[in-house]
């Protein structure tokens, strides 16, 4: 028997309800203070193809999804059909025994086949054949023997408040019937099982775009605008559904451009502002990127990446867009990239996002991707530390309109926005007061901000070396988080950037535990770094391997321009599919015989 | 801050000098934008303007008041973040023909049916100045330029009905050639609730040789000597909208008092303007929301 | 007395014709055989301002301008003012006696002040005083004691057409007469003269943008459109202006995203199709860029550069968007860039752009910038030779509709779009015939074309490798066009793209000839290279020093990403200025210290 | 390359199987193009459909005949390029409220005075159907999304009126659950020589739970049923356009069959299609231009 460690997946149609009751499933063993990861692949289409949701569950935190399958849950024949190879020896299909299953060649493959009347039981029990998915969760945990009060509670937080508790009991009382009956059919047979922690603290089940959320709302922004895309969208809707608790200005605007352009007004207003969208948008959104640097604007992008060119794989994975955001937008100016690794970094460097945009006015790039916004973990309440943001929170050279008296006092000489400075950054008062009365341009212009209409080469020097010296002290003062983990001595280490963070981290313990010394240097900070900071923590390293989730292994390529320094090898996955443990294992076999 | 009791033509003259030709038609805009501040005692830090790219674009740099000057084409969607930002300032957004009619025409279509409190001023030379003499999108069937060396194809954009079918509260156009006229346009657009059209009649001296000051006085009446003319009958604007030719109406075409602002339909504007409110939020309040994961 | 080896200068307001006097000198004086180079400046407005056009003239072709003046020609005071400090000892200062400027402070300077009633002859004369432009012109011919014939061809060539024989005639007369009291009260005291070159060929006077148009049109290009902006409007024009003859279908759009869609509409019906813009323009099309690629629709993109960030100058040079172009739109996909140095490269590259583009079906981004698009060069005729163009016109695996009997044939066993190839290219039907009905998508799609909607990872491997292999080969035969200038041993070697060709050639000469051991090394094609060839050649240089308009320097950076090699030291400028010979000499000497 | 004589919904079949949501209103348009085309006799290779990115915008994969599926909002002007390279196929534009009247509504603005000879279908679901049900451009007043979870706060984009302010010489709607109806608007959209647009109210059954079929089939009339009802009238057509509520009118609202389209005005079109013509122009004719330059 292998207790609290074993991966549970779940697939149908788009529209059978696969994510909400994989996510049902997986908050329920989250309850039950077990450390769950969640990752799920659905196609562009609402109804029909095909989607799946896969929980991983361990007794220690998990950071990325594995390939083997313990139990799957199959809502319809082609999912028995793709997804059973993925199976161990001895782990179990369910489905409902209406579906045609050939049940011999499950079993020729070592798999148990598990039918069940979960349509017969729902329609039965519960009066509507809709309860399947209830009864098909019940199910499993009856295989797995789980304590079935954890996917009650559930039910009754999705049911119970909603239409009047009928439903809930309704849904317990279906839970109930297959929970027995897969019990007593199957958990003898099924090897893995879950048990309760005893006392394990709550934890949250939360993705990417919800602790990108979180980290918004705590970091004071008040302004959300953007148009939705794919893997976007799910935040710009966490924001829209705060906007009232939390006051905030939520707009679906007509387009990126738009989305971007609202956010750059609200913060020359003086507004904290973000911005959501993937490549397609941010491509919009590269003129009026240039411009928030031109005018020193602060304003933050969520860059949530998946499959280029063009539309590409929608629906799927990638980290495709890092040399783009880079260099994306018209001329030269100071920006910044973040690339937080983990559901916890997304929330940190989400809230960070907004300070290193106000304290050096200029626009900030928070690069994810479909499988960091989406993939679920458990995690620590006290992980997300509200209280620790609140106090972080810097907003730079900053005087409000409304604060009369620090304007009063700041103006006593007189008021230049772009004031030329030691370190380039300028006194930042939002219009609206009589004594900071002033114009800004995009054109080059001068310290009062006025169109420098002669154009002279003496101010646009001034400027130009004004503004892009903020990255100076930028990559001096608050960048170069990046992070080692596994052996200090490692023969191998790992290279890698933003989400591929966890697949790398779970891949080093493999590959240590099989007896390599591998170790992972992830950065979540690309852009200003110290580069020859970042050159000597190269130079601690032996062969270093590019893992990354592109074509052109865009990271290596951004760390060699600015350092000269290539790796010894690389492995890149660009088929839309996140990197996992297993496969950068795989992979790097292979690679280290190319080196 | 209330408002000084007298404002004068000294208190909203800039220290930049415009680089506008002799005689261009900016500078009755920028006449009439003076005087409609006056009017309404709106003093320079009360007032931002937005605008675009082109030779009436550089109005901002021109008056004592706040301004951006932007992109072509995106004064639009800048302002209204910022007038969601800050909403007790009073928002213009002046721009040029190709700024809103041609490039940025997206973000004006809807601009209109959200009808924030934002007055749009149009300078509408039918033609682009900045870049040397194009044509622009309000360019007459046939003319010539650069890019049309045998006239424009294409017929020309019609902004007063556009503006009605796209929703707009407040539409109207006013001649540069009449500043004092347009400066009550404009003034009735600020105070106007909601969104403000002023399409203006612009002349470029320059490159548009055949609309100028000549040309347009020949041919322009105020709607308001019209007799029976009523603003608030969409029907009779939509007509009065497609008279072009030996007389063309200038004035007020249209006017909704009834519709409300896209400000005061949004709840987090209802105490006090965005940029006031403090921030973070209470740390109890966003605690609340780890309850949605556990 | 110095011969056929000076530069003069004309300044004034905008609207008072300096460009159109300048041009018409320029074009005189190389009438008479010899060599011109002209540059000019002028500031975004229409009247007013300071606007300048300087014009190099020697016996041999030249590629730049020089700091030093020898003459200036000043509409206005504020020409004296800003321009006297440029002029060499025992320059000329000639100016209407209108004016008001202090002779005795430039005769402190050791300069000819060069008072002449022109305004008076104008309209003595000529009747107009609009004719003081052509006065101001034939003094400076007088003062060179140049052949008055050429400036009177010019005038004939400008006037005589137009508006009858009369206006011509008149300013004839003005130009003998101003001429004449020229010559008579300053040619004794200056130093420098202009003597036709008996038997010369006739040159074109040519600047980059129509090199461009004239490469465009050679190319068998039917579709232009785009959106009027600096300095890209005048391509747009000239092409406008040639529409009916040429039988091209000319569009002004109404932004710069339709610009480059109706290209890509045109080109994927089989029409060679080209946009120009500048950076800001460029930026709107990024989004679109990336559905050519992942379409595999060839189109031709002018990204004319001008400072940034937005709106940046306007009208001012820089090359500062190499970057950016590299790295434009969401996604991986293939592009190839190329930067033509000079006139006759703008002419032969263009040309070869449409080539590469149809061969490898991808976009091709042809950079120059203001300073390329707007100096002038006279250029022997047969420099430009069209019949070579014609004979290489490349459509690559192109089958038009109309050509019926090669479709039956090629599409016998049926007609895939993107077929999976060796090489990675496919035939390409434009749609039109019966046996080759498909539909594409900017969607991952099946070598058929549909949309892939199952988004696997099977097809997206196969797509990604058969659309990125196309530059390995593009790679191998079209790519490499670099250029070595100067002694094959060079001590240092001046690394620069693009426009910059002109200006560190020029260095390259001033600086041997100051005995120092100094060469140059230009790119023209900047993607995709191959990487080891290029490596090889910086193997055979010895100090490398980048010279480039920008801040940061962005091919040497490019380099470094792709080789791992970084340049010695760097040479930037990002004032909007042009780089220069004196201004490259002057610096290299600093940069080399710092070696 | 003549037209077969006859043609069968047989012969559209395209080889991939919609991956709509059963009961999508998508299928009913789907099944009036093929409709149009049968009854026009236009067979596949003649006939090319630009579509966006949306559910709808799937349609060019499932209808045997020519097709790219392109980016969001940005069909149009992509249509109008091929289209002056190819103008003897038929070109149509097939995209959603989202491309359309959303992010690509600036195209969709100067498409409109342009007039060249493209069919513009609009899937009006008045919702974004494909990203999962936020509120679109045409979506009512209050409407709840997941981007609106207290309604809407924007008025609704009224597509035909601004049709006609733009000056499209060919503006109907239609109603996918009448596609017979639909059918032949959209292949009398293919005989107007000039642009036209028909929008087409299609129901989301998945997200908008408003806009129904029941909704639409209780409201909606046709024109052509209204006694004396002329779609020359441009002023009728305006006050159509603002019918909203009770009684909703679909059908033909206007059309004028006197403006040009914009291929009839280029004169490198008047020989024969761009793509046919030979390059590079003679050699002797380029060696001509260099005299502009000597
Ligand atoms: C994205 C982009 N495209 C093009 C331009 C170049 N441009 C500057 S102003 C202008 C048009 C000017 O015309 P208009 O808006 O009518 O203003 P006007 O000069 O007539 O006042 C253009 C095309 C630009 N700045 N940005
Ligand atoms: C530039 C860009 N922004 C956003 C998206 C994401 N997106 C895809 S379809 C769509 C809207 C779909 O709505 P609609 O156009 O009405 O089509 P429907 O699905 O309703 O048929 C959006 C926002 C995108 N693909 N590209
Ligand atoms: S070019 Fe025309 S619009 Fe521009 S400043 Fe001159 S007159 Fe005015
Ligand atoms: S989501 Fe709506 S529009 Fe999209 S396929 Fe389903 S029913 Fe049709
Ligand atoms: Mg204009
Ligand atoms: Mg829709």
């Amino acid at each position: 028997m292998v207790k609290n460690n074993c991966t549970i997946k779940l697939g149908g149609e788009a529209g059978q309800g696969v994510e909400s009751s994989g996510m049902g499933f997986a908050k329920a063993i989250a309850r039950a203070g077990l450390y769950i990861f969640g990752v799920q692949d659905y196609m562009s289409r609402i109804r029909g193809g095909h989607n799946w949701y896969q929980i991983r569950v361990h007794t220690r935190p998990l950071y990325a999804h594995e390939t083997s399958v313990h139990l799957l849950l199959a809502f319809d024949e082609r999912t028995v059909h793709d997804h059973s190879a993925e199976l161990v020896k001895g782990g179990g299909v369910l489905y409902d025994d209406g579906l045609k299953v050939d049940q011999s060649s499950l079993s020729a493959m070592d798999l148990i086949p598990m039918p069940m009347p979960l349509l017969k039981i729902a329609e039965e029990v519960g009066g509507n054949k809709l309860m399947m998915n209830t009864a098909a969760v019940a199910a499993a945990a009856g295989i797995c023997e789980f304590d079935l009060s954890y996917v009650e509670q559930v039910i009754r937080d999705n049911f119970g408040r909603r239409k009047g508790s009928e439903i809930a009991d309704r849904n317990i009382r279906v839970a109930n019937h297959a929970y027995e009956e897969a019990r007593k059919r199957y958990a003898h047979l099924f090897e893995w099982k879950l048990e309760p922690i005893p006392g394990a603290p709550r934890r949250m089940v939360i993705n990417g775009n919800q602790a990108l959320g979180l980290g918004t709302l705590a970091a004071g922004c008040k302004m959300v605008s953007g148009y939705p895309m794919t893997p976007a969208s799910t935040l710009l809707e966490f924001l829209a559904g705060q906007a009232r608790k939390f006051g905030l200005v939520v707009r679906q605007t007509e387009d990126e451009i738009s989305g971007i352009l609202h956010c750059i007004g609200a913060a020359h207003a003086g507004v904290r502002a973000m911005s959501c969208t993937s490549g397609g948008g941010f491509s919009l959104m590269v003129e009026s990127l240039s411009l928030a640097g031109s005018t020193e604007t602060p304003v933050v992008i969520v860059l949530a990446q998946r499959p280029g060119p063009a539309t590409g794989l929608p629906t799927r994975t990638g980290q495709e867009d890092l040399l783009f955001a880079l260099h994306a937008g018209h001329g030269e100016f100071p920006r910044a990239v973040l690339a937080p690794g983990t559901i916890e970094q997304c929330f940190y460097h989400m809230a960070r996002a907004f300070n290193i945009a106000e304290k050096y006015q200029m626009p900030v790039i928070v690069m994810t991707d479909n499988f960091l916004a989406n993939s679920i973990r458990s995690v620590e309440k006290e992980a997300f530390d509200f209280a620790a943001i609140a106090r972080s929170i810097d907003r730079g050279a900053l005087i409000l309109p409304h604060e009369e008296d620090k304007v009063t006092q700041a103006t006593a000489e007189g008021y230049r926005r772009y004031e030329l400075t030691e370190n380039g950054i300028s006194l930042r008062i939002p219009p609206g007061h009589p004594n900071a009365v002033y114009s800004v341009a995009g054109e080059e212009h001068t310290p009062e901000g006025f169109i420098d209409w002669e154009e002279t080469a003496h101010n646009r020097n001034l400027m130009m070396n004004k503004r892009m010296k903020k990255l100076t002290l930028c990559a001096e003062e608050d960048m170069g988080v990046y992070e080692f983990y596994g052996p200090e001595d490692a023969e191998t280490t790992l290279l890698c950037w933003g989400s591929s963070y966890g697949p790398v981290r779970e891949a080093v313990d493999v590959l240590n535990s099989n007896g390599m010394r591998v170790n992972m240097l992830h950065f979540v900070d690309i852009h200003p770094l110290h580069w020859d900071a970042v050159g000597e923590v190269l130079d601690r390293c032996h062969t270093v391997v590019a893992v990354e989730g592109n074509f052109s292994a865009q990271f290596s390529r951004w760390l060699t321009m600015n350092t000269g320094r290539r790796p010894d090898a690389k492995i890149t996955r660009f088929d839309g599919r996140p990197l996992n443990p297993d496969f950068i294992a795989a992979e790097l076999h292979k690679a280290l015989i190319r080196v | 801050m209330a408002a000084p009791v007298t404002l004068t033509m000294k208190d909203l003259q800039s220290p930049v000098e415009p680089t506008w030709c002799p005689g261009c038609g900016d500078f009755g805009i920028l006449n009439a934008v003076k005087r409609a501040m006056i009017q309404l005692k709106l003093p320079p830090h009360q007032v931002i303007y937005f605008s675009g790219i082109g030779c009436g674009s550089k109005l901002p740099d021109y008056v004592r008041a706040n301004g951006f000057n932007s992109l072509h084409g995106r004064p639009v969607p800048l302002a209204q973040g910022f007038r969601l930002a800050h909403h007790d300032m009073k928002v213009v957004v002046v721009d040029g023909d190709g700024d809103s009619y041609g490039i940025g025409g997206n973000h004006w279509l809807h601009i209109m049916r959200r009808n924030p409190d934002i007055t749009h001023i149009v300078q509408d030379n039918m033609v682009y100045g900045l870049t040397k003499g194009q044509y622009a999108p309000t360019s007459m069937k046939g003319y010539v330029s650069t890019t049309s060396p045998e006239g424009t194809i294409e017929y020309p954009v019609n902004p007063i009905a556009i503006a009605l079918a796209a929703g707009a509260t407040f539409v109207a156009r006013g001649f540069s050639g009449d500043p004092k006229h347009l400066a009550d346009l404009i003034a009735k657009g600020m105070e106007h609730k909601g969104y403000a059209l002023i399409d203006v009649f612009q002349p470029c001296v320059i490159f548009n040789r055949v609309n100028t000051y000549d040309w347009f006085r020949e041919r322009v009446y105020k709607l308001e000597d019209e007799p029976g003319y009523d603003p608030h009958d969409l029907n009779k604007a939509w007509e009065k909208a497609h008279e072009w030719g030996e007389r063309i109406p200038i004035g007020l075409f249209y006017v909704n008092e009834e519709t409300p602002t896209l400000e005061e339909q949004i709840p987090a504007l209802a105490q006090k303007p965005l940029y006031q409110q403090d921030i973070p939020p209470p740390v109890e309040m966003l605690e609340g929301l780890k309850e949605i994961f556990v």
